[in-house]
């Protein structure tokens, strides 16, 4: 598969993106400049980590400018694959292509610890290949990680089975100590209605490597390359 | 127009410099300075960068080794090879009195700077340290400057994009007031990539890179408060440094891209004094002149005079001497990163540093003089009075300990021991998919992959090498510095290297940041010089010379001076990822040994003198520090590696602050898996066999060159075959596992729960923070 | 002419830091304190025609310098 | 009563989230601007009387809620 990893300035985590895709996963992925207007031949897009013009106003505010993104959500559109990790789930939230927000963690400290997941369904293109009722283990690392969104947007993402990751105990249950970041439902991540696009705070590229401490974030891109195999390149512009 | 003020003895005085130093400028010059070209000797004559008072002793430290490619003091940073055609840049630096003034805005932008420096070598930085020394928590001008100059690091590292991976964080009341923020950063590259700071080629053009010049860090040692401009008595004395981390990052990815194009004659960031050091030191490196216009410097503020243009601290901005012809390349690169650029000046063969401003002349300093014949002053050094009674500290004035349990969990909840994890969870500690160890154990491990190195010139990482792992440490003691300068010098190196042989590493090199008070007080230039000598023998012992470090004095309070803390870092390879290793035990029924001696008993204090346990339990910080032999601490290191090559060790973890009662509690506490999931596991230890005399200094007593390690049971043999070969001491005294920590004495049986060593031990500080 | 643009967190989403600056102040022995909201302060210096330029703030607010998802924007030309 | 208060970044100080706050502006076509800066805004609901909420506010504001180092604040009580 052919992956574009976007890259902004002061993304940060655009080269452990490709690094997992490539070297770990054996497919082919490249760096794509936020100032490009095409996306070029690709099968899956992926937002990546970091500090997009250094998150300043608010995270993912200013990305969602770069003309790059307009091609995202073209692609998006016609049911392209995008995958937004951290600072990738807030450009796709202020970009308006997933619902909601994520504001200031309600600790108002940067956090940078493992986490266990649930897997609140399998029923995506980015969670298939993980194993029913698996607990994942993988990083996170952000200040604005709590996912906020009003009351019948929850009540959507609940009803349309829309949430994919909630922060849990090491037991899996949903509680508040388990919640680092003080998110509504403990939302980890979440994907949009047609489940083509989805953004997560974890790390999945940081938990791909047992040398690194883990591969559950593996299950996630591979679920993605099932989703892909037998799948219809979508026009990408 | 405004006019430079006349240059009296006052003014003289105000910029720092002796009537002596200012006698030599004239020298220097042939003839008096003007207003601009006082205010650039007195910066580059600071102690900050010519290190006028401690030259002479720094000459002291090893420097060589055949892996080094650029040594101490010959550019920004030094450099070691790793094999496969690959280099290691690093560094550490201090910026303690911006964080006292700003604790959020001085930490970040220390941080920044070190990392500057690291990029200016051509190399990508790949991970950053931080020590920390702070008043007690207990104040809240204390707690402030401690969470604002925590959130500052996270702030610029986050941002940047860079993991702090390990670091310490000591309190103590000698630096309540004058904390001190000492940061590391470890960059990596090819040799064939190595830039240089120097002005090369006369008529190659000078560049300006980054944001514009403001009037930042003015307020300086060196600036003199007359009434110079109109404008606000706040913007004469400048500004506080703001750091601006988003801009960093750009500035460094343009910076490598431009250096990939062969297009740089020379490359050296604007650091401390600006426009000033950069712009002569390149000259004087390359033994040419340099000459910039003024005007054509991008502005912040209006009206800036050149001195303040001078002077200026404004941070990301880099100087670049560009080969001649190959301009459009450099505008290209920064334009695609957006980024201010401008053309300032050009390199000359007169060996003048050359300012003009709009063509009128300005500045007019031959740049190597300016650069590399500042003042050296040998300081006389007298014995502090105090050792006299810290010598006479001996053990009958306390009664040994009846309540162990509670001393134990005491010394776990002490603020210099407890777990730093509310501090590093506050860093990114495993952005670029390098983290081997994150903080937590002795040493952090990161790996060097292909995409840690900066681009080649055709767009690849260049040849396939197999990736490489470097171990990092950092480490002072500076309650034993206090107490014996010298010996207390020679443990916070033995223990860096110790924190790195229990990892599996094997010693590179080593950076220092000296943080001292006064100078001119004798007792004081007692412990710098002492402190020095220890550094020295110290990395001579571990064949870790020193590729550089930084200075700081003048750390003081209106209590006295802080602890003498000459902060070491120490940087080795592991060979092979096996060898990794990390402190916390890991499997029932493994067998718990003790490299080195339970107890130094030819130490009267029985390695009580500066304890944790005097300090904590007692309120004492007094007795003479436990004794260090080199030959012996180098043959322990060197076993344990022997030891771990063979895979026979499945943890170590060394012996220091707290000593073994709290060594030992920590294997078995300190393993976190994740969020409110340590991994906590038992042992029983058997300590009835030896030979102490007191059980306070048999838990507690910190005796120098020990290291607790676990082995499989089926390989007790091979390990204690081979420890008898290389000399070591081998005592078997305990198991893994159940949930219980147990440790058996002649005097008593010492139980307790894991997880009550875990709770005092885990949350200690995060409790004093909220 | 100035911008004064203030942005505030909707009633509905956690303001944390809100609440850590009433406890900070309370802690500081002030009282009657009711409630705190923490938001942003943007001042914006700008040429044009007076009504252009209300026009293109307010479309700025909406597009750029608030999300209305979370927060609600107010601002006056000066 | 509702203080309602300004913090924002002292003018000799660098912004940086002002600088780019700007050409993020100016990159999405909006033309004619000469600065932005960006700070915090503050709402505090307080009972009490006024002249002595107001010289509360205003310790509060020197004391907690700016960093007179490198910001300037300013508020009004309605
Ligand atoms: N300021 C800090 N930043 C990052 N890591 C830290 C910091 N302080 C301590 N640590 C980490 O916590 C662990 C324990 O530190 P320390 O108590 O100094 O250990 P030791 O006694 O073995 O030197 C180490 O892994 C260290 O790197
Ligand atoms: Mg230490």
């Amino acid at each position: 598969m052919n992956f574009a990893v976007l890259q902004f300035p002061a993304s940060n985590c655009d080269q452990d993106a490709v690094h997992v895709l490539k070297n770990v996963l054996g497919h082919s992925a490249r760096l794509l400049w936020h100032k490009e207007n095409s996306l070029g031949d690709v099968d899956g897009v992926l937002i990546p980590g970091g500090f997009s013009y250094g998150d300043y106003l608010r995270t993912g505010a200013i990305a969602r400018f770069s003309p790059i993104m307009k091609a995202v959500q073209l692609f998006a559109e016609n049911g392209g694959m995008v995958l937004g990790i951290c600072n990738g789930f807030q450009i796709l939230c202020e970009a308006g292509l997933l619902p909601g927000a994520l504001v200031r963690n309600r600790s108002l400290q940067f956090c940078c610890e493992r986490v266990h997941l649930k897997v609140a369904t399998t029923r995506s293109g980015f969670t298939r290949a993980i194993p029913e009722n698996k607990l994942l283990q993988i990083p996170i690392a952000h200040g604005d990680g709590c996912y906020f969104a009003d009351e019948s947007t929850l009540g959507e993402l609940q009803k349309n089975d829309q949430i994919l990751f909630q922060y849990a105990t090491p037991q899996g249950m949903l509680t508040d100590a388990a919640n680092p970041n003080g998110s509504l439902l403990n939302i980890a991540g979440i994907c949009n209605k047609n489940r083509n696009v989805a953004g997560m705070m974890p790390h999945p590229e940081r938990a791909s490597e047992g040398w690194l401490g883990g591969t559950d974030g593996r299950l996630i891109f591979e679920s993605w390359l099932q989703e892909l195999t037998g799948r219809n390149k979508p026009s990408a512009t | 127009m405004r006019i430079d003020p006349a240059i009296t003895p006052e003014l003289v005085q105000k910029h720092g410099l002796t009537p002596d130093e200012f006698e030599r400028i004239k020298a220097i010059l042939g003839r008096s300075p003007n207003y601009t070209e006082l205010g650039i000797f007195s910066v580059m004559w600071s102690e900050h960068c010519s290190y006028k008072n401690t030259r002479p002793l720094l000459k002291g430290f090893p420097t060589t080794s055949d892996k080094i490619l650029v040594g101490a003091g010959e550019e920004n940073a030094g450099i070691i090879d790793i094999g496969d055609g690959l280099a290691i840049a690093f560094k550490i630096e201090s910026h303690n009195h911006p964080s006292a003034v700003e604790p959020f805005q001085g930490a970040a932008t220390g941080v920044g700077g070190i990392i500057r420096d690291i990029f200016t070598m051509g190399a990508r930085p790949i991970c950053a340290l931080n020590s920390l020394r702070f008043g007690e928590l207990s104040s809240p001008e204390v707690r402030r400057l401690f969470s604002g100059v925590v959130s500052g690091i996270a702030h610029y590292g986050n941002c940047f994009g860079i993991p702090t991976l390990a670091g310490e964080v000591y309190f103590d009341k000698s630096y309540e007031g004058n904390p001190l923020v000492n940061v590391f950063c470890l960059g990596v590259l090819r040799h064939e990539q190595i830039a240089r700071g120097a002005a090369k080629g006369v008529g190659n053009p000078v560049f300006y890179v980054g944001p514009a010049t403001g009037r930042d860090g003015l307020a300086g040692a060196a600036f003199a408060s007359q009434d110079l401009t109109e404008e606000s008595a706040e913007q004469q004395r400048g500004a506080v440094q703001v750091g601006d981390p988003f801009m960093e990052k750009l500035v460094m990815e343009a910076c490598l891209e431009l250096l990939a194009t062969g297009c740089v004659a020379g490359i050296q960031d604007m650091g401390a004094a600006g426009l000033t050091c950069s712009t002569c030191e390149t000259a004087a490196r390359a033994g040419t002149g340099i000459e910039i216009d003024l005007s054509k410097v991008p502005q912040r503020a209006p009206n800036m005079t050149p001195y303040e243009i001078m002077l200026s601290e404004s941070q990301e901005r880099m100087l670049i001497i560009v080969k001649k012809g190959r301009e459009k390349e450099v505008q290209t690169i920064f334009d695609k990163w957006d980024l201010p650029w401008a053309e300032v000046g050009f390199v000359t063969d007169t060996g003048q540093m050359v300012v003009k401003n709009h063509g009128e002349l300005i500045v007019n300093i031959p740049a190597s003089k300016l650069a590399d014949e500042a003042p050296i002053y040998h300081r006389t050094s007298r014995e502090p009075a105090y050792l006299e009674n810290v010598r006479r500290f001996t053990l009958e004035k306390i009664s040994d300990t009846v309540t162990p349990e509670a001393d134990l969990k005491a010394l776990l909840a002490w603020h210099s021991i407890a777990s730093k994890n509310w501090v590093y969870r506050q860093y990114d500690h495993m952005v670029r998919n390098g983290s081997v160890v994150c903080p937590g154990s002795d040493s952090a491990v990161v790996r060097i992959k292909e995409d840690s190195l900066p681009l080649l010139p055709d767009g690849t990482f260049g040849p396939r090498f197999t990736e490489k792992l470097i171990a990092l440490a950092v480490d002072c003691n500076a309650t034993y510095v206090y107490l014996d300068p010298y010996e207390g010098a020679k443990i916070a190196v033995a223990e860096c290297a110790r924190n790195l042989a229990c990892s599996g590493a094997i010693p590179l090199g080593t950076t220092d940041n000296l943080n001292f008070g006064n100078p001119h007080n004798p007792e004081i230039f007692y412990q710098l010089k002492k402190s020095v000598e220890g550094l020295a023998e110290g990395c001579r012992a571990f064949n870790a010379p020193v590729t550089g470090g930084n200075v700081s004095l003048y750390n003081q309070n209106p209590n006295g001076p802080i602890d003498p803390t000459p902060t070491v870092a120490m940087v080795g390879l592991i060979e092979k990822w096996e060898y990794v290793t990390t402190q916390w035990f890991k499997n029932e029924g493994d067998v718990i040994v003790l490299l080195g001696e339970v107890i130094d008993s030819s130490d009267p204090l029985l390695g009580m003198g500066g304890s944790a346990y005097l300090q904590r339990i007692h309120g004492l910080k007094t007795g003479t520090p436990p004794r260090l032999n080199l030959d012996k601490e180098k043959q322990l290191h060197d076993g344990l590696r022997a030891l771990i090559y063979a895979g026979l060790v499945m943890s170590a973890h060394d012996c220091s602050d707290g000593g073994l009662g709290v060594t030992l509690a920590e294997c078995c506490i300190s393993q976190q898996i994740a969020r409110d999931t340590p991994r906590l596991i038992g042992a029983t230890i058997d300590l009835r066999n030896s030979p102490a005399t007191r059980l306070d200094a048999l838990l507690f007593g910190e005796s120098q060159s020990r290291v607790v390690i676990s082995v499989n049971p089926n390989k007790l043999a091979d390990a204690k075959s081979e420890a008898s070969q290389r000399g070591i001491s081998f005592n078997e005294i305990g198991t893994v596992g159940g949930d219980l920590l147990t440790i058996q004495s002649s005097h008593r049986t010492v139980t307790t729960k894991l997880a009550d060593l875990h709770d005092p031990w885990w949350n200690a500080i995060g409790r004093a923070m909220n | 002419m100035k911008a004064k643009i203030t942005v505030s967190p909707k009633k509905a989403v956690l303001d944390p830091q809100g609440k850590t600056v009433q406890s900070a102040l309370e802690h500081m022995g002030y009282t009657g304190i009711r409630a705190v909201h923490v938001g942003k302060y943007l001042e914006i210096e700008i040429e044009g025609d007076k009504e252009i330029v209300r026009q293109q703030i307010d479309e700025a607010c909406r597009k750029l310098l608030s999300n209305p998802v979370i927060e609600d924007y107010q601002f006056t030309l000066e």
